[in-house]
Order: structure tokens, then C-alpha cells, then sequence
């Protein structure tokens, strides 16, 4: 069995996980205080805040343990502790039945990690990571190929990668958001450790088709997810999804590193890995301040429905300018973090392209295109969800009555969207700690690369003039666009803009139900898309007579593919031979007793057998 | 000389029980003097463990370490018991569901029965074990039948036949081995240390047929599939505290015996055979009681059935061998015990409160008893096997010794198993424990020493689930000691 | 002499078998204890061991006394239905009963290690009549038929142990018959709560605990 | 001093382009049109004028155009125009361009939300729609491109190439997102007066007077910019570098005639075809997707 020693390992990729975590946790630590005040009681407040703790703590050992079954006991306890937090609001049915989701998933996927890490300690002996990895050169490759599906499958689950992502928007929206903000922003994350750690670093990357399947499943999560996302109107199951699709993003940049690694092409691998740390750590900052938000909407509202929102900026203007601030940085837009992990994962294919033949490139290419279209997408989705949560009429009362959060819950918030910024701006500082990172967790030696040209500048192709330097474009952007407001100004000085009704085409009184609703934003989508989201729609007329129509409704749904084509009936069927299967027992003794002997019988003519 | 101590004071608890009038005080006492037991249990093990094995009266006792680690396990689960069971019948005689007199029957027989376990694993003589593993049953019977209501009577009947048949063919088995060993010409004996000695130069045709019939004798015992039917009905009808006794002790005691028997059929056959056997049935049980699990509706005879894939697991640790799976089986013995307890107490409380078995019925646990709720939460992560409660090391353990051997099959067959059996624990439990209280159900305050028997159970679970991560070498080494004989 | 108690306990154990009613059952068993008890005083008087007679006289005592006075008394007192409940009417009952005379001497000859190809007889019966002995507690839906299929096993049992390993320890012997003796008084106390609560002792009808 | 230079040239001739293509699309349909400087007349007029804001608006809604423009300019200036080279050449490159442009369109979308009008929020969405689906074809276009040239700067697209197959025919898919992009038929319709038939335009029914008019004008800006973009793939014949100042001036002549004949082009394409359906702009932009296949197919192949 070897002995084990309790070691804490503290390599770049550990340390990068470390500060991805806390610079998560502890604004939502912060934001949770004021947010869990009088939802509950004190009680159960001092109750979520050990638990957070634990949370916390379970998570920062899962990245620096060195050990495989310390591994698995840090990742259980974080699994463990983060259904705690999810059922955390027991009353609610609904919280019950995602945690139920949640816990079952992550258990599978722990099954199937299980099963890996046992492969590889039969190999190796030791469930130390180093003497692992030494052990690992000696593996067959079919084995290396069974533990590479095991750990894509039990990874893939945390991760959330589709079609094993059904837990994720059940369980993230139903926590408390600032728990929504670490489950999403950081816990989903350790599986991407997992990935680097235990695939490119200790197993080594063995064939080709490993990156590859990596990178369709990647492309498929970000595509999935970001669709579900568009269609969905429960504004932190939005952000749920948009997590599944950055998973992709971020599994995008890690396979193609993969990919590269076993093209022998370090420089490219180093890039992607870079660049899917990068959107990484981008995805915690962003999608952590996201979660907060939608929070603040929903303690000042009380509802998560968007279709019952509107017009909040007026009344929460800072949390209004801060979730637009996490939106814009989410759909990539310059300058903020986001847009330059997902210029960097794009360059990555497009460099990768230049060094690969034939069909290989039209490969990347389609993945390029495709993570373009997940752009697109998302920027609509954003659109979306800060459009009709924040802007035009409060179409509810809930909406009507908002107020600005307490400055407690703002405060974080303030912090993570001046890190968006910082993110953004510092890029090629921060690529350089990341090829770092990279490089160390690829085992590729970095010192005779460069990634950027000086301070400001990223450059990931030598000899070509493809920059991209964020600094430049804000200072840009700022300048021309006060400069257009300070012509403006000239201009305008005479006299003010007159305020007024919106047109309304001759219409005499325009309220919140004439706007444009989330569902109806998202409608071309679900038509272009409806081959996949197979929409229905229930219409409920309610008639006073055969001419008069009192009322109307009108419904339409989405079809969630995987859960009725995939769980549902592999649920199904689990269940119905479990029922058959209870057939055996009757309740007649006599029957009992025939087993009993029916057993011997059957022992004694198989013997030799045994 | 513990071991006097261990087995008499059951039996002078039991008269003092019978003929006391108060009865809370006979509880009370017997919990006490249980916790004597407990520590003498304690230092036996010690003992056992550091120094040699013991023969003694007229080779009628035999104790090693393993015999000194099931005592142990007893010890544990039959103190939580004891504690438990204070409240327990108090309150029953408090609501008149049993008279005061029946209490005091109800202590004796608990004694008569904790007396018949704590027999098993001190006895040397293999006909003699049989016998103290009968008396179980037979005492048993009766605390399945305490209720007198149709389906205890039912649950009682079918556990006595279907035990007595059981152990009518472990009778057969042993007096083959005891053929076995008249032929080989040495002196006529049953008892176990004569047996093993010379175990390699048995029959081996005779061995291996005479180790089935044990293995279906006591295995139905010990809940083996397909030889378990009787153990949901005794277990979901007997009195609580004693549910938790039949799962966590009475189950191991038919291991015990297995096992015992086992060791003269590795000796003389070999491992492969023996351990063939066990995976086998170990297997069996796992997928026949998962499925259970998964659709069942009566609260006890879920965990009634998650005993029956612990029990399988166990043979199948048994079945992968040495070192880590038996080390695995024997550590999820006393887990299994531990945790399987505080899951029928925690239950026993839920269902005080509802008046009803039904899963259905039971809902928003955490509300009607804030503490028993969280102990059964626990309880369910700690029985399917998660850190940092021990079943996790054991499982894991197992799960090594399955790769390791290169069971594949095995190996898979076990996660998917406890996949199932979790994802149905999770969805029965999760039901019970959250949501709100159904109309109708005031939440009764909890009993004191109910919360001292959870403390109780919960403490060695913990503490061993903490501790075994990093004292692997430790466990090692015990082990070795334990395999002694 | 022995062939000819053999003779015996086969022809009771068929008797068993062909039973309809309760109290034919126990007089079947009764022979059956008698025959056994005989085997014993031989094997006693062969031997000219003490403690096989403290046995014999055991066996005699309790199983061809105590146990059958003990049963017919008790069916008098519950007044249950005489009817034993076939599953499987006697003929064909039967006609198992004589492939399990054959299987019990395939498995005794395969067994028994010996140059003296009729060593295995004895082992044989008794084989047979724990098979018989299982075989009408299950096809029998009476609980009485149960007690006794579970007393005919025993039965063979210990002639099994009194013949091929000559016998179990002394103490074990005696704490084996007073165990039976005990289940059997369990378990017709058992038969008695049946009777009370369900009116009748058809086991069969027992199913509420299914699933 | 080339930043400026830069923003003169575009600001000062994207608005004629436009009255350029309207001016041929009027005389190709046999009507006279208005003046080919009608635009500036219109931005003139627009900035001369008091606005009228929406009482839902918020200050998203007054932001925007600032924006809008920012973002339109800052594009202007990562195109290599005058030397050769852009004058902000490290800022970024092709991708990066998207990006920017993108910014604009996402406030200006967010805007058309703001005033709780129906006709906003439809254009938002349609304008999503169009633009997020175009997106795929757009840089497979741009991946074909770079397998081309080996990076994805726009200094090197602009330098003297020859022009080979996959660049025609990714050029062709930039044409038809340009289309898309640029609110052309057969996607949608600038001139079009009714509410329901706007995607555009319906996003900035709410504006007016000086807000309007720094919206126009990017819009023109981004119409030169795609313009430019393709005519310098499709055109690469320079006549000569820019060496003293009569060559520059024919420098910027071959440049700006090139623009125009991609509008032309649009132009001629705007009158002869019809508008299409909403949800048959799917179809088309999934046409320009294989398109941007085919270039990089093409471009494996070496063609």
C-alpha cells in the first residue's frame, strides 16, 4: 500500500488555482454576510458560514493535496459540503430535488474517477502524485486510454460538460448566490485542475484523439450551453448555463493543449493552455460578480424571474452598472478580461492552423467558427438578461419595489469588476505568469518563448505583426468617445434634450406589458435553433362566449434534449428492472426456502467450477 | 479474564431485568454496566492484539485478535443499544404500547441476545458455535416478534424458518469438516484451533463441499443473497434498538462464523476457491439489494436491504483476500455496524414520531427532530461512503484490493452499485429529511439518551474516518495481528 | 440389524412424504425419532460408550416422547385444520422422494472416503432425509409441517454425525438437543400467535411483507 | 498625425459612400435620387437639432452613441489605410476588430431595450440574431484568410498579395456578413418606413437630433470599414507605395475607387434581389458559413 504522507504540494498550477479561489471566495464571503441577514435566521446564518468555510477550505485542498486519496477525500468533502449548501433552503422542494441531482452526478462522476485513480495506482504502486506520474511512462497505452475516458467522464460531470451537465442548472441557481458564485466561479474549476493535473501532467498527453474529443466536447458544451442559456428566463439558471458554455470555452484552450502537446508543437501548447487559464480565471472573476448580482436582484426583488423584472437600473443604479460590467466582460467585449481569453483561445486555433495539415485545419477552423458563434450567442444572451432585467418598465410589482442593496454587497461586487478591468488591461502580464503556469503543468520547457512583445503588448506569433494590446484600445476608446461627447457638448450647449413619451405609433398609453419580454427576445433564436430545442407551445383560451375571448394564455417550452432523451430513460429503465427485480421476493416462505436450496443445489453442481 | 466479565454480565443483567420493578433504572443500569462492557471489550482487543492468542477453559474458549475485534464491534453497537433503548421503551410504556412488565422482558431478552452474540466469536468448539449462533435466533425471534401485531408475528415466523434451515445445513457443514477431520485419522475434536492445524492435509473433496453448506448455512445468516429474504421482514419488525442489533451484529456474527471456517478452507483448498465463493454471493447481494433500495417504500427495510449490499460488499472484500480486502471487509464490518445503528436509531425516532413506516409519510425530518435529523443526514453520507466518515476507507480499501487483483468486473459492478444504492439513498432521504412537516405532526422533544447513543455511534466513525487516512500503517499491521490464527 | 433399521427410517421418511394430514405427519416422525433411537443403542452397545446411551436416551426422550406429545397437544388446543396443504399432491411427491433416495447416495458415494462401497448407505439415508426434511418444508403449507421438516432434518443430521465422525463431543450432543427441543418450543409458540391472530396456520397466506 | 489623418479620411468619406450607393440604387431603379452628399446634409441637420428622449430611458440610452462612435472610430484606426500599416499597429488585429465593432452593437442593442418600446426591443433581438449568427461565417472567413497569409493581421492582408481562390471565396462570405452586418438587403432594409420590417433601424427608432447623428455616422463608419476590408482582399494591385505626395494621392484614389466598387456591387445586388423573411436570414448566413468552408477548404488545398 506504500506509506502516505500528508504533503501539500505548491507548484504554479496549485498556486493559480489558490489565488482563482480566493479571489472568489472572499468577496462572496464578504457579500454573504448581509446577504443571508434576514432570510434566516441567525442560527442557520452561523451554520452557512462554517459550512462556507469548510467549502472553501475542502476546495483549496482538492488543488494542493499531493496525494490521489487525499485527492478523493478533499474532492468528496467539497462535493459533500457544497450539497449541504445547495439544500441549504431546505423548505423549498425544488432546493431538495437539485441538491438530489446535483449529489447523485458528482457521486457518478467520483465513481468513475474512482475507477481511474485505481488503474493508476495498480500501476504505480503509490498514490503519490510524482511517483504516479513516473509510473505512468510504463503504462500501456490502452490503459492510458481507459483512465484518459475515465477522468474525462468523472471531471466532466463537476465540469459540467454536456451532455453530464444536467446537475449544474439545477443545483447553482437553487444555492444562496453568493455559494452560486463559488459552485460556479471556482468549484466547477477543480475539474479543470483535475484535467491538467491528472491528464497532461501526470498521465501525459498519449494520443492524438485525446485533445481532439476534448475539443468536441468543448465545442458542444459552450454551443449547448449557451443556447439553453438564451432560452432560459430564471436569471441564475441563465447564468448556470453560461457557466456550462464557459466550461467549454475553457475545455476549448485545455484540449487544444492537449492537442499541441501531442503534436509536439510546445510553444502552441503552452499558448492554448495559457489562454484556457486564462479564460479560467477570467470566467471565476466574471461569472463570481454575475452571481452576485443576480443576487442583489433577487434579494432587493425577491424573484429570479426576468419576466417579472425591468427597469432596476433606476432603482439599483450601482448594482445595474456592475452586472453590466460583468455582462459586457462575459460576451468579450474590449477592454474587459474576457475578450482577451477569448482572442487568445481564437488565436490559438488560428495559429494551431498554420502548423497542422490538411482536414486538421479545416478541424480547427469549424472549432474556431463555432466558438465564435458561442460569442455571438452569449453576447446576445447578456444582452438579454441585463436588458430586460434592468432596463425599460418594471413589468411586476416585485420589480417596482426594488432598492438598492446594502453597501456591504455592493463592495464586493466593486472589487471583482475593477478586477475584470485589471484582467483585462494587465493581459500580457498576465499571460506571462500564466505560460508560466502552463508550462510547468505541461512539463515544457518556456524559457527560450515569448508571448508578448513588452508590458502592454500581447503577441503570440512571432515574425507577424498580429498584436493585441487592450491598454491601447481603452485608451482609445475613451479618448474617441469623449471626444464624440465633448462635440456633442459643443453642440448641445443651447439647448437641453427634451424629455418624452416613447413613440408608440399614435397609441395613447404605453406600459411595461408592451415591452419586448425575454421570451419574445430569444424567440428568433429558438426558431433558428428548434431542431434542437424542439419547442412546444400549450395556448389556454378562457372564452366568455364562442365570440368573445376573455383570456389568453400562452406558453411555449423548450424540450431539454439530454434529460429526455439520455437520463430520462436510462432512469427508466434502472427503475423498472428494479421494480421487476422486487418480483423475487413475494412474501411466501416457502419460495424463500426453495432459494435456499435452489442455491445449495446450484453450489454443490458448480463446484468444481470455483 | 475480560471475557467472563463481557459474557456475565449479560446474564446477570438479564435476571436482575426480569425481577426489578422499576424498569428506567433497569435501563439505566443496563447501559451502565454495557459501558463496563464496552472498556473491557477495549482492553480485550488490546490484548489480543498485542500478545498472543488465548485457549482457555478446557479449550471450550478461544480468543484472537479477530475474535477479540468482533467482540469489540458487539461491544459498541450493543452499548449505543442499551443507551438507546432507555428512551426508547420508555416512552413505549409511557404511551402503553408495551406494559411495564413486558419492559422487563424486553431487557432480558435483550440481554439473553447481547449474552448469545458476545458467545459467538469467544467459542472454540465448532459445534459449540453453532449452537450459540442458533440461540441467537431463537432469542431473536422473540424481540421480532415482541409487537404481536400480524406482520411481526409474520417477519418472526419466516426469520426463525428460514434461520433454522439456514442453520440446519451450516450443521451439515460442520459435521462434514468434522468428517474431514475424523478421516485424516488425527483425534476426534471440533474444535477450531485442532482443525486449522492440520487443515492442509484434510480431504480436500469433502472441504469443499462441506464449506458450501456452511457458506449457504450461515450465509443465510448472515443476509446473502438470495439467501437474505428473511432479514427486510425481521429487521423492519423488530423492535428498533434490536434492528440495530440483528444489522450491525448479528449479521457479522454468521460472517464470523464464515470467516472461520473460511481460514480451514484457505489452509486446506486454497484462497481461490474460498474466495471465488464469496465474490459470488458478495455480488449477488449487491445487485439484488441495490435494486431494492431503490424502489423500496418502507423506511426500515430500505436500510433492512442496504444491510444486505453492505453484507455483500464485505464478501466480496472477503473474496478479493489479502491484504487490503480483508483489511477492507473487517473495517466495514465494525463501519457498517456502527453506521447501520445509528441509521435504524435515527429511523426508530422519525418513524416514533410519524407512527408510520412509509417512506412517503415521512416528511421534514430536520423540523420534527432537529438533532435526530442531522444524525441521519450524516448517517446517510457516512453509510454510502463518504469522507470523512470510515465506510469511505473501507470502501476505498476494497475498491483497491478489487483493481489490484485485476477484477475489473468486480470493481465496476461495485461503483455502479453504490452509484445506485446512493443516488436511491439520497432521493428517499432527501425526501424525509427537508421539506415541511405534514399536518397532523407535532414535533416531540427529543430523548436524552437517544442523542448520547448517536454521540456514541457517530464518535468511532468519525474519529476512525479521520484517523485511518493517515495511519494506514497502523491498520497494516493490525491486520497482520488479526490473521494470526 | 442395521439394514433393517435403515429399512426403517427410510419407510418413516416416506411416510413424511406421503402424509396428508397433521397427525399422520407426526407419527411419521415419531418412527422416524424411533428408529434413530435404535441406530444409536446399537451403535451405544458397539461401542460400549457412556455417553451414547446418555444420548439414545436423549433422542428417546425428547424427540419420540416429548416433541410428538408436545405437537399433538398443542393441535388439539389451537384446533387448526388437520389438512397439511400440498402444494404437490403425494404422488408426485413421491416420485421426488425417489430421486432424492438416488441423489443422496450419488452425493454419499461421491463424499465418502472409503474402499467399502456400502459405507456410504448409511450417510445416504441420512442425506436423504434432510433432503426430505427440506422438502416438506417447502411444499408443505402448514407451519406444524415446517417444524417437523425441520426436525426430520435435524434427524438425519445426527445420524450423519453419529456415523461418520462417530458422533459430535459429548456437550455439543447434549447442547444440540436442547437447542432443538427449545426451537421446537419457540416455535409452537410461534404457531400459536399465528393461529391466534391469523385463525388459521397456512403459512403460505403469510405474504403482507413483500418487496 | 496618422491617427488623425485616418480619422478624417473615414469620417469624411463615409458618408458619401453611402449616399453613393443610394444615389446608383436610385438611378438603377430609374428614379433620380437624391444628392450623393445628402448624407452629410442629413448629419448636418441632425446635429443642428434639439433631441427628444424617452422618459424610460436610462443613462444606458444616452451613453450609447458615445459609445457606438468610440467603437466604430477605434475600428477605423486598426485598418490599415494610409502607410501601409495602421497607425495603432500594435493594438490589434483582425479578431480584435470584431471584438470592437461588437462593443458598438451591443450598447446600441441595450439601448433599444431601454426604452421600453416594442419596436426597440424587436430590433434588439433581430439584430442579435442576425449578428450573432453571422459570426461563425465570419471568422471562418477570417480563418481562411489568415491560412492565407499566416496570421490574422491586417497589415499583412493589406500588403501586396496575389490573389488565389480561397481568398475570393472567403472574401465573398465577408461580402455576405457585410450585408447582414451593414443592414442591406437581403437581410434588412435601410429605407424601409415601416416598424415591424426594421432591424436597424427600429434599435434607434428612439433617437434623435445629435445622438442620431453620431449613431448614423458609425454606421456609415462601419459600412466603409467592411468595405475596405474586403476590397483589400479582393483588390490587392496597388499601384505603387506611398512615396511622395502625388503618389499618395493616387494611392488614395485606387483606394477609395475600390470601396466604391464594392458598393456598386451592393448596390446592384440591393435592387435586384428581395428582402427575405427573417428566419430566411438563417439560411443565408448558413449559406455564407459554407462559403467560409469552401475558403478553407480551398486554402488547405492551396488554391
Amino acid at each position: 500500500m506504500g506509506s502516505l504522507n500528508f504533503t501539500l504540494l505548491f507548484d504554479p498550477l496549485c498556486l493559480f488555482f489558490l489565488f482563482v479561489i480566493c479571489v472568489v471566495s472572499l468577496p462572496a464571503a464578504i457579500y454573504s454576510f448581509s446577504y443571508l441577514k434576514g432570510e434566516y435566521s441567525s442560527a442557520k446564518i452561523t451554520l452557512a458560514a462554517i459550512l462556507l468555510a469548510v467549502f472553501i477550505f475542502s476546495m483549496l485542498m482538492v488543488v494542493t493535496v499531493s496525494n490521489v486519496l487525499f485527492f478523493l477525500v478533499a474532492w468528496e468533502i467539497m462535493s459533500l459540503v457544497s450539497y449541504f449548501l445547495v439544500v441549504f433552503d431546505t423548505t423549498h422542494e425544488r432546493s431538495v430535488k437539485a441538491g438530489m441531482i446535483y449529489i447523485v452526478m458528482t457521486h457518478i462522476g467520483t465513481a468513475f474517477l474512482i475507477a481511474a485513480f485505481m488503474i493508476m495506482y495498480k500501476y504505480a504502486g503509490s498514490f503519490d502524485f510524482l511517483a504516479i506520474k513516473n509510473a505512468c511512462q510504463a503504462m500501456p497505452g490502452g490503459a492510458k486510454n481507459i483512465v484518459f475516458l475515465l477522468l474525462l467522464v468523472g471531471f466532466g460531470t463537476k465540469a459540467g460538460l454536456v451532455p453530464l451537465h444536467i446537475w449544474l442548472p439545477y443545483a447553482h441557481p437553487q444555492a444562496p448566490s453568493h455559494i452560486s458564485s463559488i459552485m460556479s466561479g471556482v468549484m466547477i474549476k477543480t475539474a479543470v485542475y483535475g484535467i491538467i493535473r491528472f491528464v497532461i501532467f501526470i498521465l501525459g498527453v498519449h494520443s492524438g484523439w485525446w485533445g481532439a474529443l476534448l475539443l468536441v466536447t468543448a465545442v458542444i458544451s459552450s454551443l449547448v450551453g449557451i443556447i439553453y442559456a438564451l432560452m432560459e428566463r430564471d436569471i441564475k439558471r441563465l447564468l448556470a448555463y453560461s457557466s456550462v458554455e464557459n466550461m467549454g470555452i475553457i475545455f476549448m484552450g485545455v484540449g487544444l493543449g492537449m492537442f499541441f502537446i501531442n503534436k509536439n508543437l510546445p510553444y502552441l501548447a503552452v499558448f492554448s493552455l495559457a489562454a484556457g487559464l486564462y479564460h479560467l480565471v477570467n470566467h471565476a472573476i466574471f461569472k463570481g460578480l454575475l452571481f452576485l448580482g443576480a443576487g442583489c436582484v433577487y434579494k432587493a426583488a425577491g424573484t429570479r424571474d426576468i419576466e417579472k423584472l425591468g427597469g432596476l437600473i433606476k432603482k439599483m443604479p450601482q448594482t445595474a452598472f456592475l452586472f453590466l460590467i460583468g455582462a459586457m466582460s462575459i460576451s468579450a467585449l474590449p477592454p474587459f478580461n474576457g475578450f482577451v481569453s477569448e482572442w487568445l483561445t481564437l488565436q490559438g486555433f488560428f495559429l494551431g492552423a498554420h502548423n497542422v495539415v490538411g482536414g486538421t485545419k479545416l478541424f480547427l477552423g469549424i472549432c474556431a467558427a463555432l466558438l465564435a458563434l458561442t460569442g455571438g450567442l452569449a453576447a446576445a444572451c447578456f444582452v438579454k438578461a441585463f436588458g430586460v432585467t434592468f432596463l425599460a418598465l418594471p413589468r411586476s410589482r416585485y420589480a417596482e419595489e426594488a432598492r438598492e442593496v446594502s453597501l456591504a454587497m455592493r463592495i464586493p461586487m466593486f472589487f471583482l469588476a475593477a478586477l475584470t478591468l485589471v484582467f483585462g488591461l494587465a493581459a500580457s502580464l498576465i499571460l506571462r505568469l500564466l505560460v508560466k503556469v502552463a508550462g510547468s503543468a505541461s512539463g515544457i520547457d518556456i524559457s527560450g518563448m515569448s508571448f508578448s512583445l513588452n508590458n502592454f503588448v500581447l503577441s503570440p506569433q512571432m515574425g507577424k505583426s498580429v498584436y493585441l494590446s487592450t491598454p491601447q484600445l481603452a485608451l482609445v476608446l475613451a479618448v474617441l468617445g469623449s471626444a464624440g461627447f465633448i462635440i456633442y457638448r459643443l453642440f448641445a450647449a443651447k439647448r437641453d434634450a427634451a424629455v418624452s413619451k416613447t413613440w408608440d405609433c399614435g397609441y395613447y398609453k404605453l406600459t411595461s406589458r408592451n415591452e419586448y419580454t425575454a421570451t419574445a427576445f430569444s424567440k428568433p433564436f429558438r426558431i433558428a435553433f428548434s431542431f434542437f430545442l424542439l419547442p412546444y407551445r400549450k395556448t389556454q383560451k378562457i372564452r366568455e362566449s364562442f365570440y368573445h375571448v376573455k383570456s389568453f394564455a400562452y406558453e411555449t417550452h423548450t424540450t431539454k434534449v439530454f434529460k429526455k432523451y439520455i437520463y430520462d430513460p436510462v432512469l427508466a429503465l434502472v427503475f423498472k428492472s428494479a421494480k421487476s427485480m422486487r418480483r423475487i421476493q413475494p412474501g411466501s416462505i416457502h419460495l424463500y426456502l426453495a432459494y435456499i436450496f435452489i442455491t445449495l443445489l446450484l453450489l454443490i453442481i458448480f463446484m468444481p467450477k470455483f | 479474564m475480560e471475557i467472563l466479565f463481557i459474557l456475565g454480565a449479560p446474564l446477570i443483567l438479564a435476571i436482575l431485568a426480569f425481577v426489578m420493578k422499576n424498569k428506567k433504572a433497569a435501563g439505566i443500569i443496563n447501559a451502565i454496566s454495557y459501558f463496563a462492557v464496552l472498556s473491557c471489550a477495549l482492553l480485550l482487543l488490546k490484548r489480543c492484539v498485542l500478545s498472543e492468542c488465548r485457549v482457555s477453559f478446557f479449550g471450550f474458549i478461544y480468543l484472537d485478535a479477530l475474535s477479540a475485534f468482533f467482540i469489540f464491534t458487539a461491544s459498541v453497537v450493543t452499548f449505543a443499544a442499551a443507551l438507546y433503548s432507555i428512551g426508547y421503551v420508555n416512552k413505549d410504556v409511557k404511551e402503553g404500547v408495551i406494559s411495564g412488565r413486558r419492559a422487563g422482558i424486553y431487557y432480558s431478552l435483550f440481554n439473553l441476545f447481547c449474552f448469545s452474540m458476545f458467545l459467538v466469536p469467544a467459542l472454540n468448539n465448532l459445534g459449540m458455535l453453532w449452537v450459540a449462533i442458533e440461540m441467537t435466533t431463537l432469542i431473536s425471534a422473540f424481540l421480532v416478534g415482541f409487537y404481536n401485531t400480524k406482520k411481526s408475528v409474520e417477519a418472526a415466523w419466516k426469520y426463525i424458518i428460514i434461520c433454522s434451515v439456514g442453520i440446519i445445513l451450516a450443521l451439515l457443514g460442520t459435521i462434514l469438516f468434522s468428517y474431514a477431520f475424523a478421516v485424516s485419522g488425527v483425534a476426534k475434536s471440533l474444535n477450531w484451533t485442532d482443525i486449522a492445524q492440520v487443515a492442509h492435509i484434510l480431504d480436500k473433496n469433502i472441504l469443499k463441499i462441506a464449506f458450501i453448506f456452511i457458506l449457504v448455512g450461515y450465509g443465510t445468516k448472515a443476509g446473502l443473497a438470495p439467501m437474505h429474504t428473511w432479514l427486510p421482514d425481521a429487521h423492519s419488525q423488530a423492535v428498533s434498538p434490536i434492528s440495530a442489533l440483528l444489522s450491525g451484529v448479528l449479521l457479522k456474527m454468521a460472517l464470523y462464523a464464515i470467516l472461520r471456517f473460511g481460514f480451514i478452507i484457505i489452509k486446506g483448498v486454497g484462497f481461490e476457491y474460498f474466495g471465488n465463493l464469496m465474490l459470488l454471493l458478495g455480488v449477488i447481494s449487491l445487485v439484488i439489494s441495490s435494486g431494492f433500495v431503490l424502489v423500496q417504500k418502507d423506511l426500515k427495510r430500505l436500510l433492512a436491504y442496504s444491510s444486505i449490499e453492505h453484507v455483500g460488499i464485505i464478501s466480496i472484500g472477503f473474496g478479493l483476500g489479502a491484504p487490503l480486502g480483508f483489511i477492507g471487509a473487517l473495517l466495514h464490518i465494525f463501519n457498517h455496524a456502527v453506521t447501520k445503528s445509528l441509521m435504524f436509531f435515527t429511523a426508530a425516532d422519525a418513524i416514533s414520531v410519524y407512527k408510520k413506516h412509509n417512506i412517503n409519510a415521512i416528511r421534514g425530518v430536520m423540523k420534527a427532530l432537529p438533532f435526530a435529523g442531522v444524525m441521519m443526514l450524516l448517517g446517510v453520507f457516512a453509510l454510502t461512503g463518504f469522507p470523512p466518515f470510515s465506510i469511505f476507507i473501507s470502501e476505498i480499501l476494497i475498491i483497491i484490493a478489487a483493481f489490484l487483483n485485476g477484477s475489473y468486473f468486480v470493481a465496476g459492478l461495485l461503483l455502479i452499485c453504490l452509484g445506485i444504492v446512493f443516488g436511491a439513498f439520497i432521493y428517499h432521504f432527501g425526501k424525509m429529511l427537508f421539506g415541511n412537516l405534514p399536518k397532523g405532526i407535532i414535533p416531540a422533544g427529543e430523548q436524552l439518551s437517544a442523542k448520547f447513543a448517536y454521540l456514541v455511534l457517530l464518535f468511532p466513525i468519525l474519529a476512525l474516518g479521520i484517523v485511518l487516512v493517515f495511519k494506514q500503517k497502523d491498520l497494516i499491521w493490525i491486520a497482520q495481528k488479526l490473521f494470526q490464527g | 440389524m442395521q439394514a433393517i433399521i435403515l429399512f426403517g427410517v427410510l419407510i418413516s421418511t416416506y411416510l413424511m412424504v406421503i402424509a396428508k394430514r397433521s397427525t399422520s405427519l407426526i407419527r411419521a416422525f415419531r418412527y422416524q425419532s424411533f428408529c434413530l433411537f435404535l441406530a444409536t443403542l446399537i451403535i451405544a452397545f458397539n461401542e460400549k460408550q457412556l455417553d451414547l446411551y446418555i444420548v439414545a436416551g436423549l433422542l428417546f426422550v425428547i424427540k419420540v416422547l416429548a416433541i410428538p406429545r408436545y405437537l399433538y397437544r398443542f393441535l388439539n388446543k389451537i384446533k387448526a385444520n388437520e389438512d397439511l396443504g400440498l402444494f404437490i399432491n403425494t404422488q408426485l411427491s413421491l416420485l421426488f422422494a425417489l430421486g432424492f433416495t438416488y441423489l443422496a447416495w450419488v452425493f454419499a458415494r461421491r463424499l465418502i472416503v472409503s474402499d467399502y462401497a456400502l459405507a456410504a448407505i448409511v450417510p445416504a439415508a441420512a442425506f436423504f432425509m434432510v433432503l426430505i426434511g427440506i422438502f416438506l418444508m417447502i411444499f408443505r403449507m402448514t407451519a406444524l409441517a415446517q417444524i417437523i421438516g425441520l426436525l426430520a432434518a435435524e434427524n438425519g443430521l445426527f445420524l450423519l454425525a453419529s456415523t461418520v465422525s462417530g458422533g459430535m463431543p459429548f456437550f455439543v450432543e447434549i447442547a444440540i438437543f436442547f437447542d432443538v427441543f427449545v426451537s421446537v418450543i419457540i416455535m409452537g409458540f410461534f404457531i400459536y400467535r399465528i393461529n391466534k391472530l391469523f385463525t388459521h396456520i397456512d403459512v403460505n397466506k403469510l405474504s403482507r411483507l413483500r418487496g | 498625425m496618422t491617427i488623425l489623418l485616418q480619422l478624417a479620411l473615414f469620417i469624411g468619406v463615409s458618408p458619401f459612400l453611402s449616399g453613393l450607393i443610394s444615389k446608383i440604387k436610385n438611378n438603377l431603379r430609374m428614379r433620380r435620387g437624391m444628392s450623393v452628399f445628402q448624407p452629410y446634409y442629413n448629419l448636418a441637420k441632425l446635429f443642428s437639432k434639439s433631441e427628444v428622449i424617452s422618459e424610460n430611458a436610462s443613462w444606458i440610452f444616452k451613453l450609447t452613441p458615445f459609445v457606438v462612435i468610440s467603437s466604430a472610430l477605434t475600428a477605423s484606426l486598426l485598418v490599415p489605410v494610409i502607410i501601409f500599416s495602421n497607425p495603432l499597429v500594435n493594438a490589434g488585429d483582425f479578431l480584435a476588430l470584431i471584438f470592437i465593432l461588437a462593443l458598438g452593437r451591443f450598447f446600441l442593442v441595450l439601448a433599444g431595450l431601454d426604452t421600453a418600446s416594442s419596436f426597440g426591443g424587436m430590433g434588439s433581438s433581430r439584430e442579435m440574431f442576425i449578428s450573432s449568427l453571422a459570426e461563425p461565417a465570419l471568422y471562418l472567413a477570417v480563418f481562411a484568410i489568415s491560412l492565407r497569409f499566416g496570421s490574422t493581421s491586417l497589415v499583412e492582408v493589406s500588403q501586396m498579395h496575389t490573389l488565389s481562390a480561397s481568398l475570393i471565396v472567403a472574401a465573398s462570405a465577408l461580402f455576405l456578413v457585410t450585408l447582414a452586418e451593414t443592414s442591406r438587403i437581403p437581410v434588412d432594409n435601410q429605407e424601409t418606413h415601416l416598424e415591424l420590417t426594421m432591424i436597424h433601424e427600429a434599435m434607434v427608432l428612439e433617437y434623435s437630433g445629435k445622438r442620431l447623428a453620431l449613431i448614423e455616422l458609425s454606421a456609415y463608419l462601419k459600412q466603409m470599414i467592411l468595405f475596405f476590408l474586403i476590397a483589400g482582399i479582393i483588390f490587392p494591385i496597388a499601384p505603387f507605395g506611398a512615396v511622395n505626395f502625388t503618389q499618395s494621392f493616387f494611392w488614395l484614389a485606387w483606394f477609395l475607387a475600390r470601396i466604391f466598387i464594392i458598393g456598386l456591387i451592393v448596390s446592384v445586388l440591393e435592387v435586384s434581389v428581395a428582402k427575405m423573411r427573417l428566419f430566411r436570414a438563417a439560411d443565408f448566413l448558413g449559406f455564407a458559413f459554407v462559403l467560409g468552408i469552401v475558403a478553407v477548404i480551398c486554402a488547405i488545398l492551396g488554391v
